[in-house]
């Protein structure tokens, strides 16, 4: 799945695939975060977005 | 309720139990976090209402009025047809071991405390630091001094054995059987917490990983997690001037003295019974042995020496967690026994509402806001959120309890949904996993199908983690509603299916646990039907000399025997084999083919229990002399008191043949005990032979740690080898010379031996054939694998199939029993609920016109529900077993077709939701 | 009638002076085929150019094209009223349209234009767009326009028609529209029209004499609906066809469409798109019955309606200018020469 | 005449007319240069109508679930990817083994019909081969090229051009291509950053029409209703709109991956000349080096992502 999002040029750091367990609260936090900023230095993603009008 | 209201007003302190006491907790507090259910206590003896009559805090600020100072211990008489005892242990405490300064150094932790070090919700948040005993928020000057010096730890040992194996400092001969695994799992977390230059070294004397796939964790923390692991037992600890680093001193491998500084040192402290209990076992009057341990027998593994007082856990002996599990099940199973014919004499049926029929209304939602006391009206402006709820679609109603979960909630809002005409209900409250069953009730009991219902958190997902931004909660408070309002729009009444059980059982496999299995199953009233491939019962167990208790293991099988055969309810097939299972849970059927004729059998439960066997080994020249033999070959030598025993002057043991090695990476369990026992018979027998044990690491865990001191004590001799340097056997003329290096001396030792005992692996069964009948999945090297490792050994994850004996792990006797019976147990749980089995309503539903019958569905559902509907309009498309079905998704989410709908989950109440949020 | 005598060497000067008035539009190579595109400045049309894979219907007919707009944010006034989308109508001219693909549009107009109902898009559109066609010296293999009362030199619908004489373009000025652009162009040298026509009518003899493609359709008119629906020999000709929309699609006088709503957040706009009578959604009701369930009955349909119901309907010939598009592009070479002349048969 | 079509011709009328097959599908000869049809054989005299060309790229084993009526069995021709995609028919239910009735045809590729358009200025009229010349004309010119440097693109990949499955065999198996270098194409892609790969699909399919050509000449879409049709939920938008069309291209890709056999009958009927493989193609990388997969060569396996193995490749998950 993230291998054709990124193949078609969808940045691969703004697909993650992450096993977290319920009791894993912690780690989920910290993925989470780690996932935010490496979007947020991405930029807003612009592409599949259907603009309307 | 839970609300936490009163801790945080109370002014008193103690040392928190449950985080060993590194950190503190209130006078009014929950021991821990997972309590169910979730009520705080007050400790008597640091209340100042119960102590002084000062304060009453607590009752004052509590908005449930739930405070009540008037409650005192009071003593009850409860009359029981059976006890079954499991008082649990007490971890030892290794305080009087002053070699390890346990007492006087803040980094010398126990394995205890390094757990909670290690949790997210112990006292560092899961941060390993060096000196975690000093307190958080340090008041004492020494204290802070200390904290100052806190660090990352670099270096971490644990030692094992600590009050465990030592008669030297403690009066504990036997192993606690879970610190080796315990340590190894510590170790890696750590490494995992703190990343991968963390150094993490093991101390031990013999590594013992004999529980299932317990091996290829010890291999994992070696190979992947490069934790270091040192034979050896330190002698001396003391901290280096001018830092809190700990000089450890040893004597290694070699008798080499070796100096090591770390910056931490973990206790591996080990299970002991507690004085408490060692008085109430004489209390009751049960044996125990000289550590305390119930004294159980070997074929009653769960029975007291006081009848209908049955055991269960580490009194029973030290052990982990899925033997406990299964020992409480086999207790149960036992207690059951006996009770049998009063089951169900007490049973109260419940009132049943008829059910509003809503299909094609309007949806008219009711939503119920909870305020959680202050616990979500503290930080969320419900109010608002509540007139808020009110704007939305479909919203007929919306109302605020303080407790939407109290009782006069409940009674409000069966109130609301007759007079307001409400078909579905939305509660914004806490988490659907302890109160949704609840509000579900109420809806039944107001007429409305249960899954009419949605919940969704707006205290823990909300106002606990934005205590701090009120603003921003109510918000997202406004978010969550509005998405779960989306979603029970469209919810729609489902339905739950019936699961007829037929009360008849099969039973594959009559070896010991398969007829443990079947002896408590017709006990409780079941017919029972042992399914044995050779002509007679006993398996493996017929060629077993001793139990490790030095019970006759042939007496024993044949009391067990004559009982089965005595049994009606128990059918004996013998020369049977099964041919053929369709149905599921409640509803199997099979063809059985004997030597004489074929058969079938509608069933509504299985437990298989088809055992293993000994490996025929082609190492150490087997088979080619007969001085050459295995373990169970001298146990036949034994039975036959064989005339061949009495020429043998000097005997060798050769440990691990078979086991642990790259084809088979798993320990066999028994064989160390076996082997020792076996030694100790020679030894008995003719006390001059010379007894030789070959190993890598001797395994006698439990108590069965006794047997090894005491071959000790006889003369046997035990050398170690490493698996790169195995011992080289030649069969000679007069003797069979052993060739080994001595691990003292580091120089080869030559043994001239008369016979050579094996002890061989044990592998399991070809079981490809009924595992695919059954659908039950094998593990890498063919032992079944359970529901779940820990905490559901005697299942699967099949519905309706049970798992004992040998198939599941090598293990003795009465381990094998205890989880026949335990089997049994869990097999209860599903017949004794006959008439009251209901599937779940939130299953996978194929839609036909849709479908497209690629057969996805069916080849990646765990549960096997799917299947092409043989008749019927949908024929040859998919068709979901509601029975099987366990509303994973799984199908959902693979079906090309977008056939299948999950219902209560369906696409469309998903996307509303996102829609919803958006 | 006027013919105006254009140099080649002028034209590209010509159409450079029409875009101040026009927006322009011809066959354009991109890729490895030709398409209709709208050209931008310093682009010029292809006038070698094959036929474009697509025809220029969607000129004037888009294949997605919107039509209203809502808001649904009732905090305004307007929210939830359904407003026509403003779209630019300005004059447009279509470069070197081929006689045929003109001739779609006089077909087209009696979907979109007639005395009772008009549609507003169509209409505009029609009413900005001026007609530039080329006469087809060497028709391709696969022009059939002869046979269907089209032809290589057919004025029907066009308001200019070009000829290409070699080094000059010869423009028959049809309409007022026509002659509009043409001199918008600047285009003034009229030449004398009796050489001008004698040239063009050899051209065209020429032309219509290259056209090796026929198909007979005389005796569909004698056949009753019946007879023809009924057939035998439909499950064959639809047994290799894959219900792709490519005939539908490529097709000049293919006009169905299909209405969407889509609705984000507070906005909703209402388009259309090309439908295809290929598509089993074509005609799936909402009850799930479908009157065309199989692929029989939707190549059938497709040629019934183009062969026999049309011409039944409306008189006006077949509904098929002869392009040959459909032939070629046909994924499994279904091809309608063949199936006309078996219903002719 | 291509040297199979006599073969084939025999041996379909010795099918039918031994009945060890009600029908049997194949191709005729299409009505204009470089076409071929599909096309059912009923019965003896049908069979004359059967021919083999290097243009008879489409897949026919996307006829087979469509072909309700038949008692007997069904005969089909079937080169080396056709044979894959009947194998995943049949590892997918749509088909019995016992209903098909193979004739397995080793081939030789398959030729990209728009190159060689791409030769002429005007329209071809006429197409002939012999051995592994095409001799082409129109109008205007005549030429004679060498088939195999106008293979289509995925035939001069092809690595099982024998077919896997089949009851009797058109000719002697011929040789399978070694293949230095199966994915060129898609490392190619790979290499390209993130924005480079985004322009290149939005180049690749800005002139899709969704006539869905590519979906329905593809025998692995067989679903009753196609996600792109289905109105609750509304997957993708219908409208021209480019994200709507890449999402289904994305979509579509993703219902092949590990099941596609990157037989080309997709690009094959693609009208606008799109080269859709780029996307199943990817897929088909991964398949290989993730699980070790080719599809449709063992009707025993299921495709990887139907199926769960303990010891799958894990490593996207962090």
């Amino acid at each position: 799945m993230g291998n054709l999002l990124e193949h078609v040029g969808i940045e691969k750091e703004r697909v993650h695939f992450s096993w977290i367990s319920s009791a894993e609260a912690t780690k989920f936090v910290d993925v989470v975060k780690k996932i935010t900023e490496k979007v947020r230095a991405l930029g807003p993603n612009k592409k599949l977005k259907k603009q309307y009008n | 309720m839970g609300c936490g209201e009163c801790a945080i007003k109370c002014p008193g302190k103690a040392d928190d139990e449950y985080n060993m006491g590194l950190s503190t907790r209130k006078a009014i507090y929950v021991e821990y976090p997972q309590a169910v259910p979730l009520k705080f206590r007050i400790d008597p003896d640091l209340c100042l209402k119960l102590t002084k009559d000062k304060c009453g805090t607590c009752e004052e600020v509590c908005p449930a009025n739930a405070v009540d100072y008037t409650q005192t211990e009071s003593k009850e008489t409860l009359k029981a047809g059976s006890i079954i005892f499991a008082p649990g242990f007490k971890p030892f405490d290794p305080t009087i071991l002053d070699n390890y300064q346990y007492s006087n150094y803040h980094n010398v932790v126990t394995s205890m405390e390094f757990e909670r070090i290690l949790s997210a919700t112990g006292p560092t948040n899961g941060h390993i630091t060096t000196l975690p005993k000093v307190p958080v928020n340090p008041k004492k000057k020494k204290d802070k001094l200390l904290a100052e010096q806190q660090k990352n730890p670099k270096r971490i040992a644990w030692f094992q054995c600590v009050g465990s194996r030592d008669i030297n400092k403690c009066d504990n001969s036997h192993c606690s059987s879970v610190c080796c695994m315990y340590a190894l799992k510590e170790a890696i977390i750590a490494k995992e917490h703190a990343g991968d230059d963390l150094d993490c070294s093991i101390f031990y004397m013999d590594m013992r990983t004999p529980g299932k796939e317990f091996e290829k964790y010890y291999e994992t923390a070696k190979n992947k997690h490069k934790i270091n692991f040192i034979r050896s037992r330190v002698h001396t600890v003391t901290e280096v001037p001018g830092s809190h680093d700990l000089k450890i001193e040893y004597v290694d491998d070699f008798g080499v003295r070796q100096t090591e500084i770390y910056d931490m040192i973990v206790l591996s402290v080990g299970l002991e019974i507690s004085q408490e209990t060692k008085d109430l076992a004489e209390k009751l009057g049960i044996e125990v042995s000289q550590n305390g341990f119930c004294k159980t027998p070997t074929f009653d593994p769960v029975s007291s020496s006081r009848d209908g007082i049955y055991i269960s856990g580490v009194f029973n002996s030290p052990k982990d967690i899925p033997e406990s599990v299964l020992d409480a099940g086999a207790a149960a199973s036992a207690a059951g026994d006996s009770l049998s014919e009063a089951r169900n004499t007490l049973t109260k049926v419940p009132e049943s509402v008829l059910e509003v029929n809503v299909t094609g209304d309007r949806p008219r939602i009711g939503v119920f806001l909870c305020d959680c006391g202050s616990n979500i009206n503290g930080v969320v402006d419900c109010p608002d959120v509540t007139e808020y709820a009110k704007t939305l679609p479909y919203v007929e109603f919306a109302y605020e309890p303080l407790y939407a979960c109290s009782q006069d909630a409940q009674d409000k809002m069966a109130e609301f949904i007759k007079e307001k005409n409400l078909n579905r209900i939305v509660v914004a409250a806490c988490t659907p996993k302890t109160h949704e069953p609840l509000f579900q009730e109420t809806l039944k009991n107001a007429g409305l199908n249960k899954y009419l219902f949605e919940m969704t958190n707006i205290r823990n997902h909300n106002s606990w983690v934005h205590k701090n931004n009120p603003e921003i909660a109510t918000l997202k408070a406004k978010d969550l509603v509005r998405m779960a309002v989306a979603k029970s729009a469209l919810s729609e009444p489902l339905t739950e299916e019936k699961i007829s059980v037929n009360d008849t059982v099969v039973v594959i496999g009559g070896g010991v646990a398969g007829m443990a299995a079947a002896q408590s199953l017709a006990a409780q009233g079941y017919e029972t039907h042992i399914i044995e491939k050779k002509s007679g019962l006993g398996g493996e167990a017929l060629k077993l000399y001793k139990t490790a208790q030095g019970e006759d293991a042939q007496e024993e099988l044949k009391k067990m025997l004559k009982n089965i055969n005595s049994n009606n309810k128990i059918h004996v097939h013998l020369d049977t084999t099964i041919e053929s299972v369709g149905g599921f849970v409640g509803n199997f059927k099979s063809d059985f083919a004997n030597k004489d004729e074929n058969f079938s059998l509608e069933y509504g439960i299985s437990v298989i229990a088809t055992g293993a066997k000994a490996y025929e080994p082609d190492e150490y020249s087997y088979g080619k002399d007969d001085r050459i033999i295995a373990s169970l070959d001298l146990d036949k030598m034994f039975q036959q008191n064989d005339s061949k025993l009495k020429k043998i002057n000097s005997a060798v043991f050769i440990q691990c043949v078979g086991s642990r090695e790259p084809e088979r990476p798993y320990c066999s369990r028994v064989c160390c005990t076996h082997s020792v026992e076996s030694a100790i018979e020679l030894k008995t027998r003719k006390p001059d032979t010379d007894v030789f044990i070959l190993y890598r690491d001797i395994r006698t865990y439990g108590e069965k740690e006794l047997l090894y001191k005491k071959a000790r004590d006889m003369g046997v001799i035990f050398i170690r080898y490493d698996v790169e340097n195995k011992p080289v056997v030649k069969a000679e003329k007069d003797n069979v010379k052993i060739t080994i290096n001595d691990h003292v001396l580091n120089i080869p030792l030559e043994i001239e031996a008369d016979l050579v005992t094996l002890a061989t692996a044990i592998v399991p069964r070809k079981s490809e054939k009924l595992a695919n009948f059954y659908k039950v999945p094998l593990n890498d090297e063919g032992f079944f694998v359970e529901k779940h490792a820990k905490l559901g050994p005697a299942e699967f994850a099949t519905d309706g199939v049970f798992l004992c004996g040998s198939g599941h792990y090598p293990k003795p006797l009465d381990e094998a029993i205890t989880q026949g019976k335990a089997s049994a147990s869990r097999a209860l749980t599903l017949l004794a609920k006959k008439d009251t089995l209901f599937t779940s309503g939130t299953i996978a539903n194929v839609d036909f016109q849709t479908c497209s019958a690629c057969g996805v569905c069916i080849s990646i559902c765990p549960y096997n529900a799917p299947e092409f509907a043989k008749e019927g309009w949908g024929k040859g498309k998919a068709e979901i077993n509601p029975v099987l079905c366990k509303g994973c998704g799984l199908c959902v989410a693979s079906c090309r077709s977008g056939a299948i709908h999950l219902k209560g989950f369906d696409t469309n109440q998903i996307f509303s939701q996102i829609f919803g949020l958006g | 009638m006027k013919i105006i005598k254009i140099d080649k060497k002028e034209w590209e000067q010509g159409l450079d002076k029409s875009r101040k008035e026009y927006h322009l539009f011809g066959a354009v190579k991109d890729k490895d085929y030709y398409l209709i595109q709208a050209l931008g400045d310093k682009v010029y049309p292809d006038m070698e150019s094959s036929d474009t894979i697509l025809s220029p219907k969607s000129v004037i007919f888009p294949q997605t094209e919107k039509m209203l707009t809502a808001n649904l944010d009732e905090a305004q006034d307007n929210h939830h009223i359904m407003e026509r989308v403003e779209t630019d109508y300005s004059p447009r001219a279509v470069l070197g349209i081929k006689p045929y693909d003109a001739k779609a549009f006089k077909i087209l107009q009696l979907n979109f234009d007639t005395e009772e109902f008009k549609d507003p898009y169509f209409c505009d559109a029609y009413a900005a767009t001026t007609l530039v066609g080329l006469a087809v010296n060497n028709p391709g293999q696969f022009d059939f326009s002869t046979s269907v009362d089209t032809g290589p030199f057919d004025e029907t619908d066009l308001d200019v028609l070009l000829i290409d004489t070699g080094n000059e373009y010869l423009a028959k000025v049809i309409t007022d529209k026509g002659e509009n652009f043409i001199s918008k162009c600047g285009f003034d040298n009229q030449t004398d029209e009796k050489n001008a026509l004698e040239t063009i009518s050899k051209l065209k003899k020429k032309a219509e004499k290259a056209i090796v493609s026929t198909v007979s359709h005389d005796k569909l008119n004698g056949k009753t609906i019946l007879e023809l629906y009924n057939a035998p020999f439909w499950d064959d000709i639809a047994f290799s066809c894959i219900n792709c929309g490519t005939c539908t699609y490529v097709c000049p006088t293919c006009w169905c469409f299909d209405i969407q709503d889509e609705t984000k957040d507070k906005s909703c706009i209402r388009f259309r798109n090309w439908d295809t009578c290929m598509s089993r959604l074509f005609t799936e009701h909402a009850s799930g019955h479908n009157p065309r369930e199989g692929k029989t009955q939707r190549v059938r349909q497709r040629f019934m309606h183009k062969l026999k119901y049309f011409p039944d309907k409306y008189d006006q010939g077949l509904m098929c200018v002869g392009c040959g598009r459909c032939v070629k592009h046909c994924p499994v070479n279904i091809d309608i020469r063949e199936i006309c002349e078996q219903m002719n048969s | 005449m291509h040297t199979y079509t006599e073969k084939i011709q025999n041996l379909a009328k010795d099918v039918l007319k031994q009945g060890k097959a009600e029908m049997v599908i194949g191709f005729k000869q299409g009505t204009i240069p470089m076409a071929a049809n599909p096309f059912v054989a009923k019965n003896e005299n049908d069979a004359d109508n059967l021919i083999w060309s290097s243009t008879c790229g489409l897949n026919l084993a996307n006829y087979l679930p469509g072909i309700k009526k038949c008692e007997g069995k069904i005969g089909i021709i079937a080169k080396g990817c056709d044979s894959r995609n009947i194998v995943t028919h049949i590892v997918e239910n749509k088909i019995d083994r016992e209903k098909l009735y193979i004739i397995g045809l080793p081939c030789t590729g398959m030729v990209d019909k728009k190159q060689i358009a791409l030769l002429f200025d005007d329209e071809i009229t006429q197409f002939s081969e012999e051995g592994n010349t095409l001799i082409v004309k129109s109008e205007t010119k005549e030429e004679k090229i060498n088939k195999q440097e106008y293979l289509r693109s995925n035939c001069k990949t092809c690595t099982h051009r024998n077919p896997v499955i089949y009851d009797e065999l058109v000719s002697d198996l011929v040789e399978e291509q070694i293949i230095e270098d199966q994915f060129a194409d898609v490392k190619k892609i790979e290499a390209m950053s993130s924005e480079e790969k985004w322009d290149f699909f939005d180049k690749l399919t800005e002139d899709c029409i969704r006539c869905y050509a590519c979906r329905n000449a593809c025998p692995l879409c067989y679903c009753p209703t196609c996600f792109v049709d289905e109105s609750g939920p509304q997957w993708v938008g219908k409208g021209q709109n480019t994200d709507d069309i890449k999402t289904f291209h994305y979509l579509r890709a993703y219902h092949c991956a590990g099941r596609c056999t990157d037989c080309g009958a997709c690009e094959e009927a693609c009208p606008m000349d799109i080269k859709v493989r780029n996307f199943t193609r990817k897929l088909n990388k991964d398949s290989l080096e993730l699980f070790n997969w080719e599809a449709g060569l063992d009707i025993s396996q299921r495709p990887p992502l139907d199926t769960y193995q303990p010891d799958d490749p894990d490593d996207f998950i962090m």
